[in-house]
């Protein structure tokens, strides 16, 4: 991927780095070492072979001849990020990032996680390394995503949960930085979208962008041509930023991305920043990009069925693409993803992620109206059986409910 | 002005007495009936906090006041509002302390000129580097006001003088590492730091982060022009009330 | 693989085809087209396509660093089956089997399913190939594995709850049957492992030995030389033959089969039929083997804490294989495979399922006393998030227990 | 023998029952009772089923009654046993139908000679087809008793007269597709099937799968030797008790 953001990391008005005085040593260090680390081409060789021999890199991508039936238009291919080592793309970033952490020296290991997809992949990056491993996460994420605490407490990790604030992701990312200037020496911090202070959105955005450049040979050798529309979900940007990065100076190639619109972006229960006009430029985080935030600059609360697009800012990368027209942004309200999930599930055995599956919702309501010639790519993020707790109550299964109350009554009998 | 006002109360005063409330915690009353304590205790100038959603530099007891404060409904107009009374009723500096996006919000330019307005004297705004602060800066000086930064102990001297040549008022030295709130060591490996802070500027010096007692201050008189008492404050509004406050500060000196 | 069974699939004395007359012209026509599939150069062709589009073969053999130290003996590989879409090798053989029901023309197919595992897998491929599909489990195992049903139902699966007989994997087998005599017309049985009347056993081993050859192929290519030693788990042994039917021919690579050892082979509480004396010849569910039971001839009730495992008889091939001295067996116990699974996920942030973890036990067993020089393998067959329900159980996780109370009561209060 | 048994017996009667029970279900005793019931009210021959673990050609009653008397504690010597006492009572011919392990893990020539010792005239294993049936077959010749073998609708012609090579005794068609006790369409389908087997044998034919009343056993009149009645006799007991079973056969022919 070039590097797009100049030195400070502004892409347009976007980005830069906010950040205290205290970490402002770590970040140059950290600058320094990533911009030694891309210069040397062992550095990306070591990482793309330690990809295909932990995780399964190349992921395929898989032709849908079904929902491409189905809908009648463009042929549909899904770029299989679910099938990764701990199930989404978040093990590009953390596997990269870890290499780094060797690279530096540091020992420790930090980050914040929201659906816990991302705490899951850096305990178990960490495991790998043999780091030690703090992973911040919400109190009322840790609530929520329970399988995903326990297997990061498996995994070796200490899971603090952060009761401050709204008790979410953001909080989590405050709370880490919290951690990190007081632990800079032996510590990086892995933050996980393309998100933050400078040099990190470039950073986990060059490591995602092995999704695109696998998908761009891909697409190419499976059709013979490149896509039509590509589509990806967007929390903090980085499974967009990654397959979308290998296709932005191909400009007959559209690129979609995907917002959480929640209950519906006329009700405000929704995460949508670059969708709609209910978001406004900011600096919060460490970083210049659309938050949605009051008057005032206060944070908002969000809304989606998927915990990971559940975030008040993006990428500063993402944020200037829309305004450069290069990316289009659409929203998914959480009915719309329980639907397309369904969909998928039955029409392709494909599991997404509820995250990934607002990529799906918006390239069904457009596969019908391109032709048949027309090709589309929708990036899966992630495998959704992490899920199964939102899920089973999206679907409302009355089986499952009474599954985990009959395990209830187990553990009160037990207990 | 301001670094000209403090360079004038040091010539009374071995060492001054800067202390941090976050506005609307407990409540705006409260925060009166504290700053009247403080300042008839000898406090020489005060940071107020408006409270932000995402307090990424401060520690839990900041934090949390900050929280609480916007559960109560604070906003911004309401902090300037009342700023604008204290600054009326008391003859001592007072300073904002933000993040950056309550100035951006509001418009830098603006939020300039109304603290100039209000009779602010300058502001912190920890998430703020020098690099990021063009627009600031130039509003900051139009309005005569100061742009307070911060020293840290891994700030290289070179980096030292260039804050320096951003900065207005004082440098505000961090004592350590970490957040707000916790304590700090007063040993001779600060004493190094703060003789690097000294040398590499020419601006007053103030240290915070972890001053909690009379023997801090103490360690610190000769050494930095201003002793900073930031969350051991809140602590003793916290924990003894609002009126333990006059008597905590009256013997840190 | 070569084909080492005749013509009637006999293995030695083990194997063969024990059907009720109405089954004969089903498996005739079954046998027939497997061969013609065999000779067919292009059915391998369009197979390993599949698996390389829609799942990630070849999958990576990753080498454990970590483990390696720890133990100070041989180097240890681990073959990523878990890595398979729907995270087992599973993927394997029902997508070989799709592509035989497409073949035969068929357009509905049938399954059994014990840890659910192979259900899922199964209803995965018939809602990619838009198959019906219905799939036989055992009342309890229903209840055991809740997510896997919830999962096979979404994939648009029946799943039909067997209420009788022990109402484990065995009885979802007789079920199978069952609807098989009725609906061999339009219905394939996709038999989940190496057992069963012929040509299963061969035809499944057939479809998994692309474990091995890529495995051969890896470690060849990672260290030069063949591995000292290879361990599989054994259930029906299908993951087992899939990985060492490519080294069968090298004499110097030894095959280590690891089953059941449940409460401790003393007990009798456990799965082990080729391991310990317990077993004996004898011909059920179609086919000629050692299996657990009484001297009457009934089948006995097993044990296992991993599902898959679970079960009374045991590929024909590999009971030839261990008579003839070509495969060891060993067993593991419930309680060293929960102490093995914690050190990999410490290790290697690697979340092998309970039933690979017998592989990793015997493995880590052996590990010390080889040399630095050796390298040994490990057949990861799946991934044990799928497996959190008996995972958690068997940590004893207090706070796992805590959460699913809360999610009890919650639905208590909605409904 | 039996074949010619059963030759002699159709000399008779136009049309010749068998029914089938499960040892040990509900227990012995009731087993026994319904044994009478039925020989007194004519019926021609049975069969015994000696229960199984995995009988996977049996549907869901008669699973359920080789469960139960399983789960009752049934072994393979009580049903040895008992049929040794009902063959010493009863004057007709008794088979035993089980799965292939049952014989197996007895060993194959010592079950043959005890059913040939305990007057059994032969035996009918649903799993275990002709070419798997090499020891089973030289054994039951040896000692002189019918291995039945089974025909399906879909069992081609070769094969019919290939299994009819390893028959004696007579051969059961089963009438349709599926397991036992479901019900089965008496149609114009099943005459061409049964015409189809009797071109292949010249041995007896029996149908079964699906013979439920007189009806059924009208259309088969003229066109199998035997009807058999399986499932449909376990119904009655179960519903109506043991002493129902005498009438419900009576009124079968
Ligand atoms: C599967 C999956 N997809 C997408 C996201 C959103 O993050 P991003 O926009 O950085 O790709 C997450 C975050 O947790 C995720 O788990
Ligand atoms: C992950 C996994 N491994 C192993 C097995 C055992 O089967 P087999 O011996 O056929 O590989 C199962 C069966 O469900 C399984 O799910």
């Amino acid at each position: 991927m070039d590097d797009r953001g100049n030195a400070r990391g502004y892409y347009g008005e976007f980005g830069g780095s906010f950040i205290p005085e205290i970490l402002v040593a770590t970040f140059d260090e950290l600058t320094a070492a990533f911009s030694e680390a891309k210069a040397d081409p062992e550095f990306w060789a070591r990482y793309a072979e330690l990809m295909s021999t932990y995780s399964c890199r190349p992921t395929p991508l898989t032709f849908c001849e079904r929902l491409t039936k189905h809908f009648g238009g463009a042929q549909i291919y899904v770029k299989r990020e679910d099938l990764n080592h701990t199930g989404a793309h978040k093990a590009n970033n953390v596997m990269g990032q870890g290499l780094l952490v060797q690279r530096m020296g540091k020992t420790r290991v930090i980050a914040e996680t929201g659906a816990g997809q991302h705490g899951v992949a850096t305990a178990t990056m960490a495991a790998k390394f043999g780091f030690d491993c703090t992973i911040y996460m919400g109190e009322i994420d840790v609530e929520r995503q329970r399988p995903n605490v326990f297997w990061m407490e498996r995994l070796g990790a200490t899971v603090v949960a952060v009761t401050d604030g709204t008790r979410i992701l953001k909080d989590a990312i405050n709370e880490a930085f919290r951690d990190w200037v007081t632990s800079m020496d032996d510590t990086h911090y892995v933050l996980g979208t393309a998100c933050g202070p400078h040099p990190f959105p470039e950073m986990v955005s060059y490591f995602q962008s092995i999704i695109g450049s696998e998908a761009r040979d891909q697409i190419r050798a499976q059709t013979g041509a490149l896509p039509k529309r590509i589509y990806a979900c967007v929390g903090g940007g980085s499974n967009a930023m990654g397959i979308f990065s290998a296709f932005l100076d191909d400009s007959e190639v559209e690129l979609i991305g995907v917002e959480a619109g929640g209950r519906g972006l006329e009700t405000g229960e929704h995460a949508s920043r670059l969708a709609c006009g209910d978001a406004s430029v900011g600096v919060a985080q460490g970083y210049k990009t659309y938050f949605l935030q009051t008057d005032d600059g206060q944070m908002r609360e969000t809304h989606s069925v998927a915990a990971g697009l559940d975030y008040v800012g993006v990428s500063p990368i993402l944020a200037n693409l829309r305004d450069e027209g290069r990316v289009r942004f659409e929203s998914a309200t959480d009915r719309e993803v329980i639907d397309a999930l369904a969909l998928t599930l039955k029409m392709e055995g494909l599991v997404p992620a509820l995250e990934s599956t607002h990529a799906f919702v918006q390239a069904f309501k457009e596969a019908p109206n391109l032709s048949p010639d027309d090709v589309i790519i929708i990036n899966q993020s992630g495998r959704g059986d992490k899920d199964i707790f939102t899920v089973a109550d999206a679907f409302e299964d009355p089986k499952w409910r009474e599954f985990i109350k009959r395990k209830a009554e187990e553990y009160d009998a037990g207990a | 002005m301001l670094a000209h006002d403090l360079r004038m109360m040091r010539q009374e005063k071995e060492i001054l007495l800067m202390t941090h409330i976050v506005l609307g915690y407990p409540n705006f009353d409260d925060c009166l009936r504290v700053i009247e304590g403080m300042v008839e205790a000898g406090v020489d100038l005060m940071e107020l906090q408006i409270p932000f959603s995402e307090p990424i530099a401060d520690g839990p007891v900041i934090l949390r006041a900050n929280q609480s404060s916007l559960a109560a409904g604070a906003t911004v107009d309401q902090c300037l509002e009342f700023a604008e009374s204290v600054t009326r009723r008391f003859d001592i500096p007072f300073l904002f302390m933000s993040y950056y996006n309550i100035l951006f919000k509001y418009g830098v330019e603006a939020f300039s000129q109304k603290m100039s307005q209000i009779g602010m004297a300058g502001a912190i705004v920890p998430d703020l580097p020098p690099e990021e602060a063009g627009a600031y800066l130039a509003a900051m000086a139009r309005y005569g006001l100061a742009p307070i930064f911060i020293y840290s102990p891994n700030t290289p001297e070179t980096r030292m003088r260039m804050i320096a040549d951003s900065a207005d008022g004082f440098i505000y030295c961090v004592a350590r590492k970490g957040v707000t709130g916790a304590g700090t060591e007063f040993s001779t490996d600060l004493e190094a730091y703060l003789a690097r802070c000294r040398a590499a500027t020419d601006l007053p010096l103030a240290l915070g982060f972890g001053v909690k007692d009379k023997d801090d201050v103490d360690f610190l008189r000769g050494r930095v022009d201003i002793a900073v008492i930031g969350t051991q404050t809140i602590r003793v509004v916290e924990q003894q009330g609002v009126g333990a406050v006059g008597e905590f500060i009256s013997r840190l000196r």
